[in-house]
């Protein structure tokens, strides 16, 4: 290390440290070291849980179609035992009632939110549509059995359900998910730049011109995304269709019936206490990994739409 | 399995430590309320009640995961041979006798069914739709059916020994849980609902459902305590069991409490839980069983 | 347009001081001054843009034809449709070109008879239709920083305003965009009345008929920077032959 | 100046005593948009009501200090449920919140986001976070398995779901408390010859506990809701004792009311009802609690 | 210290082209330009701070003491220990003052055997011990901004470095608390060697002993502005007699 060779007459080196040699070697600090690696293993470790959800589903799967002809598994024949189809067409029966709800009024608070509340009023809002996802989902199954089918929907509504029905399971499902769409949708409003309301209200457009015609299309990839994300979030709700949507397979896209759903199957086998290795148990983990595939492409095209519009400005 | 707590055999009834009891839910019932009612006495044994159904709690009873196998008809032969090889003896143990009931929504103007319409009504290859089919007499009303899931032993009872169609299953455009509740739930709730489960059940929600009367040849019987006890209740009259594994009972102190308690106020659990006791020879004859046990 | 006794808050802070400034019609006017002196606030007060701005409050008048916006019953909304903005940085809708244009007369509701010449009309108006006329139904957002904002004028006279206000219109632009730009106001000038902001001297110079200077004046006590009015006359006299020494050491550029 | 000679406009007409601003669709606009925000309050509402109506009859001390009973519907408790999720609870944090934090941590401070595996873990996150709670619980089944623990329903599998469950949500939120403490304060530290990990545990930490804290309790209360990944893990309805370790066999509120949600008898449901004002008690007090922290605490830079 | 061959680079985009220097010990140097020809960018080279800009990419030679600082085997950290930094905005820690000053001391693992004594020589070192003497365990952010960045100048000089790089120091400061930095800076000359990029040409002409003076010139093709040295002489040269056209340009206001 080469050290100052008299650059000048000046005081020596270092205001401070008169005569100390000014060394610049790298030191070795092990606990930051061993400390930055203890935290990338923490970091690494949703990598390990991502394997791990798939390792752990795919095993008693290879197990399960070892016993079960793929073709039984993948049947729409709802008398069949191990038949997905019809616990998938029931999925998306309440899946896409979930979001008639969801998706209008979702959007509707959002613009609420991001176009009309002043700052305060969203300081109390917004916590107070969020409050809305953070009732568990067995109290609104609860509800949706004890207050939806038989108040509402019966009595009020007059029509002719069953105790279980897929139409009280999907109202409740989209009560649930409004503020996931709400909250997304109103980050993709917010993204929207300022300057291009200020052109808007410059040409004489009103705040609902504004909103419908300039903020909206701008943000229209984050309010996908806040659709795709409520979406997943519908598909992979459980307990809401365990109660109310009912447990019986039935191929039927009619919402006034009752149908298992995906989730509503495991919970039911889940509560049946299956032992380990046998092909009930197994069929759990068939359907799981089937959810876990539907949901996770769901997710990633959630992922890949948000990601566009933090690019586009 | 349950494991002995650690001041084990404490003198006097101080027995603790956990017992696993898993199986029928027609069953559970009773099983809850004698841990209910032991607990009164001795708070420190730990009972888990579940209601896998019959062939479910045989399942994991057989590879030894549970103290006790609650069930609603003997063992079967497959399920000998499971438990054989998962090294698990048991006893048997009859703990009350139950008048399986065929439940309707209350508004349904049927009152009686004959164990031939049974048949017609529950067979895997009925193709009953409308109340009216199955009699003229009968409303023009659409059916639904809730009935127990595969695993249970009420499901079994229904296909094996009534109905007695050589698949031994039942028809399949049905709404099915293990949970009894659930059933009774979706028959109360749903106009022109038809459904099975055990008497308990009905008797607890004797406002919201209709029990039918069945006509085995000899006129319509109305499921009761005294006309199961009296064998008129046919053919829906049925044993309940209790399975207790012979290694828990002589190695857990908290299993033999439990058994043994259950045995010996076997009248008062079942009338609090709202069962139909056992008649006096039939309880001698599991008093008789549990000292097999102990020795 | 005429502002009088003008002041304007940012809830406490007072950010404008008795701004009183009459804009002559079918003229370009420029505001220049330093940074923060309220060039763009005073601005936005003239068609009712910091209407949008939370806190802000505007006391004073602003005459429009001898009526002032301010009043009650006023639609702020009406008033915008007579007169139009350009902003600092261009800021095309994320539709297509022929959208932009047509998005004004759409949403104020105003007849048209063939929107396929209005828009031409206004590109044309703009100096853009040459350059646009083969990919009207391309996204606005492929054309560039200098076309985008003709984009923007052409936007605004497609509603036929009678005054355009224009805050730093070619700051964002490069040099020869720089020139184009200014170029079309000139040409615009004789059917609009213009108001510029401008930090470029060189600009206000080149483009304007009046030139208001305004500089910040700050409070003795809390420092805050009140923006005022120092000087409003003939772009000639006020490049050369400044009344005011504020005024021509801005000029010189012996402070800013 | 302001007579009007020749205007490009006939009439200059300013005034027009209605703003389109108030038009009636801009009326019937606004008035969805207040529906939809106070749709969802509504039902809030509703619910509430109707729940705490029924169990109205229920608000007494046996409903949480007795355990369940089948034999006297009337008395029914939820003692060993409200225990059993203050376990679960206190193990799912001593899990979720070192492990979240170290995480947020590492990508935040000392990631380098243009690393494959970095961009790898990114994704993985937002990706996790939308996982159906249910897996969760098949995962757990797993992990259990894996660890060669069989015994079902005990406070270690519902604390490991829960765990993994809230795992992305508090790496998320701390992320979000991390990304809020301003470049500059790390640029201060770092210019005095501090190190990435003095500056991150000095300044950067501190400085971001409001939001961390806000971010886990909002974890919490969502793992104190959740019952699908504890009926993965086999948690019975009916415990009749306290729990007392890792292995203790355990039930959770929310696995007690989906037990009587399906049970007809009206008492049970009214003790379910009141067992869910309970829950809401429990989770609308943490959410104030959250919110409370982050308003009162949470600098504004 | 001594700049050499200096090329920067953001990714593709090149900030910085070629730029010599030489710093003079215990002498202020002033860094002037217009804005984003990359001054602030030379100054984070110094001390290394762009190792913690990603994508940031350093070229050629730093000399410390004789010393590439962007050797293989030099310690950044260390760089830093012995090349303190005082920012634009003024930015104490959200501690009391008195940790704010003890914080580096403390972080480097400096022998102190004293630490008030230390802390009151650093705050006496930056002309601040008198105003905050009776609350130093109060927060720093207490302080008026003028303080703060003062505080900032105490807490660098507190771990007792040889080299002190500021960047715009005043430029979020109002004229008194400004002149109150600046008497600081020439106090602290005596001891340390300085090196300040300022926007304020007044600033640069009353402070430093020497100045560079950079521009961007932008890249034919892309349009990208790389920055650039153009001269470097003593300030009273570069104000009064400057060799080059640009700087007499940007001096007497012509641009920038
Ligand atoms: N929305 C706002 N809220 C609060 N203060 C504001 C707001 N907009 C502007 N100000 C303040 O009002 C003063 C005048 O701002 P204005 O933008 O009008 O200045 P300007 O002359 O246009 O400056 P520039 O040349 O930088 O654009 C400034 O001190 C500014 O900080
Ligand atoms: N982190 C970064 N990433 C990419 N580009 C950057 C980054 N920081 C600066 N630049 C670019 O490098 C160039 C020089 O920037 P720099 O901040 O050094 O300029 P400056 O002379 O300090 O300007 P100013 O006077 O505005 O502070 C600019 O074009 C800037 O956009
Ligand atoms: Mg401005
Ligand atoms: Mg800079
Ligand atoms: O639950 P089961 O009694 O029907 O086995």
């Amino acid at each position: 290390m080469s050290h100052n060779n008299n650059a000048g007459a000046g005081p020596s080196l270092g205001a401070g440290l008169p005569g100390a040699p000014i060394s610049l070697g790298r030191k070795p600090r092990p606990v930051e070291s061993a400390i930055k690696a203890a935290l990338f293993v923490s970091a690494m470790l949703s990598v390990a849980i991502t394997i791990g959800i798939l390792v752990a589903l795919v095993e008693p799967v290879i197990h399960f179609f070892a016993e079960v002809p793929v073709g039984d598994f993948f049947s729409f024949d709802e008398g069949t035992r191990y038949a997905v189809f019809p616990l998938i067409t029931a999925t998306m029966v309440t899946t896409v009632i979930a979001l008639v709800v969801a998706v209008p009024l979702g959007l509707g608070a959002a613009m609420y939110l991001s176009e009309y509340a002043s700052r305060r009023a969203r300081k109390y809002l917004k916590p107070t549509v969020e409050l809305l996802a953070g009732v568990p989902s067995v109290v609104y199954g609860f509800f949706a059995v004890m207050f939806v089918t038989p108040t509402l929907l019966q009595d009020v509504l007059g029509l002719g359900v069953g105790f279980t029905n897929a139409l009280a399971a999907g109202l409740v499902l989209g009560v649930m998910i409004i503020p996931t769409i709400a909250s997304l949708a109103e980050d993709a409003f917010s993204a929207v730049p300022q300057s291009l309301r200020q052109g808007s209200f410059a040409m004489g457009a009103n705040r609902m011109q504004t909103t419908l015609r300039v903020v909206l299309p701008a943000a229209l990839s984050g309010v996908a995304a806040a659709i795709v994300l409520g979406l997943s979030r519908a598909v992979g709700e459980t307990m809401i269709v365990t109660l109310a949507a009912g447990s019986q397979r039935n191929l039927s896209l009619n919402p006034l019936e009752g149908m298992q759903t995906m989730t509503g199957f495991m919970a039911t086998t889940a509560g049946g206490e299956n032992p380990v290795g046998s092909t009930s148990y197994n069929t759990l983990f068939a359907v799981g990994l089937t959810l876990f595939a539907i949901t996770f492409v769901i997710n990633m095209i959630s992922i890949a739409l948000v990601r566009r519009y933090r690019q586009a400005y | 399995g349950g494991d002995a707590g650690a001041d084990a055999g404490d003198g006097g009834s101080g027995a603790s430590g956990t017992v696993a009891v898993d199986g029928s839910s027609t069953v559970e019932p009773m099983s809850k309320a004698a841990s209910e009612l032991l607990s009164e006495e001795n708070p420190d044994v730990r009972v888990t009640v579940g209601a896998a159904g019959t062939g479910g709690g045989f399942e994991v009873f057989c590879q030894g995961q549970t103290d006790i196998s609650d069930a609603s008809r003997p063992i079967e032969e497959d399920e000998v041979a499971a438990c054989e090889e998962g090294g698990v003896e048991y006893t048997e143990l009859q703990v009350a006798t139950d008048a399986l009931t065929v439940a309707v929504h209350p508004d349904l103007a049927v009152d009686c069914l004959t164990t031939e319409q049974l048949v017609e009504l529950f067979g895997p290859q009925s193709k009953v739709t409308n109340w009216s089919e199955l009699d003229p007499s009968f409303p023009d009303q659409e059916i639904s059916l809730f009935i127990p899931g595969t695993d249970s032993g009420t499901y079994d009872y229904m296909a094996a020994d009534v109905v007695a169609d050589e698949s031994e299953e039942l028809r399949k455009d049905v709404e099915s849980s293990e949970d009894d509740n659930v059933l009774v739930q979706g028959i109360s709730g749903t106009e022109g609902a038809v459904g099975f489960f055990g008497y308990t059940y009905y008797e607890e929600n004797q406002d919201s459902l209709k029990a039918l009367a069945i006509d085995d040849g000899n006129g319509c019987v109305e499921p009761s305590a005294e006309t199961a006890q009296a064998g008129e209740y046919t053919p829906l009259s049925r044993p309940l069991f209790i399975y207790v594994s012979n290694a828990s009972y002589a190695d857990n102190p908290a299993t033999q409490e439990y058994v043994d308690f259950y045995v010996e106020n076997l009248e008062t659990i079942a009338e609090a839980a709202k069962f139909i006791p056992l008649s006096e020879d039939l309880y001698a004859e599991t008093q008789s069983a549990l000292e097999g046990l102990s020795s | 347009m005429e502002a009088r006794d003008l002041n304007v808050f940012y809830g406490d802070f007072h950010a404008v001081h008795d701004v009183n400034l009459s804009y002559g019609r079918h003229e370009i006017t420029a505001m220049i001054g330093p940074s923060g002196c309220g060039k763009s606030t005073v601005l936005r007060c003239l068609n009712r843009m910091n209407d949008l701005v939370t806190g802000a409050r505007v006391e004073g008048e602003v005459l429009y034809h001898g009526q002032d916006i301010y009043q009650k019953g006023v639609d702020p909304i009406a008033v915008r449709t007579h007169i139009g903005m350009v902003f600092q940085k261009p800021n095309p809708f994320p539709k297509s070109i022929y959208d932009n244009i047509a998005y004004g007369p759409r949403v104020t509701g105003m007849k048209v008879d063939n929107m396929d010449d209005l828009v031409e009309e206004a590109l044309r108006g703009a100096a853009l239709w040459d350059e646009v006329k083969d990919k009207l139904k391309q996204s606005a957002y492929g054309l560039s920083g200098g076309q985008q904002q003709r984009l923007c004028i052409a936007r605004t006279i497609a509603t036929k305003p009678d005054v355009i206000l224009m805050d730093e219109p070619c700051s964002a632009l490069d040099p020869i965009a720089t020139a184009r730009v200014e170029d079309l106001m000139l040409e615009l000038r004789n059917q609009y009345t213009i108001i510029v902001v401008t930090h470029n001297m060189q600009q206000a110079a080149r483009v304007s008929d009046r030139t208001a200077f305004f500089t910040a004046r700050p409070d003795e006590t809390t420092g805050n920077r009140t923006g005022l009015l120092v000087e409003f006359d003939l772009t000639s006299t006020i490049f050369s032959n400044p009344h005011d020494k504020r005024t021509e050491d801005y000029i010189s550029g012996r402070f800013g | 100046m302001s007579v009007a000679t020749t205007t490009a406009r006939d009439t200059v007409r300013i005034a027009t005593g209605k703003s389109r601003e108030r038009s009636t669709g801009s009326l019937v606009f606004l008035g969805l948009l207040w529906f939809s925000l106070f749709f969802g309050v509504m039902v809030l509402v509703v619910l509430i009501a109707d729940t705490a109506i029924a169990g109205a009859g229920r608000f007494d001390p046996a409903l949480v200090t007795r355990y369940d009973s089948t034999l006297f519907p009337e008395r029914t408790g939820f003692r060993a449920g409200i225990l059993g999720s203050l376990w679960l609870m206190l193990f799912t944090a001593l899990m979720a919140v070192p492990l979240g934090i170290a995480a947020a941590v590492y990508l935040e401070e000392f990631a380098d986001s243009r690393r494959w595996y970095n961009r790898i873990i990114e994704v993985n996150l937002q990706n996790l976070a939308a996982v159906p709670s249910i897996v969760y619980g098949l995962l757990a089944v797993a992990v259990m398995a894996l660890i060669g623990i069989e015994r079902k329903g005990i406070v270690l599998g519902g604390a490991i779901a829960l765990a993994l469950l809230i795992l992305p949500v508090i790496i998320i939120t701390t992320r979000e408390a991390v990304r809020a403490v301003p470049e500059e304060i790390r640029q201060g530290s770092l210019a005095l010859g501090a190190t990435t990990w003095q500056t991150t545990w000095r300044q950067v930490l501190p400085s971001a506990v409001p939001g961390i804290a806000t971010g886990t309790i909002l974890g919490l209360s969502r793992a104190i809701g959740e019952a699908a990944p504890l009926l993965m893990l086999g948690l019975a309805s009916s415990v009749r004792f306290d729990p007392e370790g890792l292995m203790s066999p355990i039930t959770a509120l929310p696995i007690q009311i989906y037990g009587l949600s399906s049970n007809s008898q009206e008492a049970f449901q009214d003790a379910a009802s009141a067992a869910i004002i309970v829950l809401l008690v429990m989770i609308l007090g943490m959410n104030a609690l959250a919110i409370f922290i982050r308003n009162k605490f949470q600098r504004s830079w």
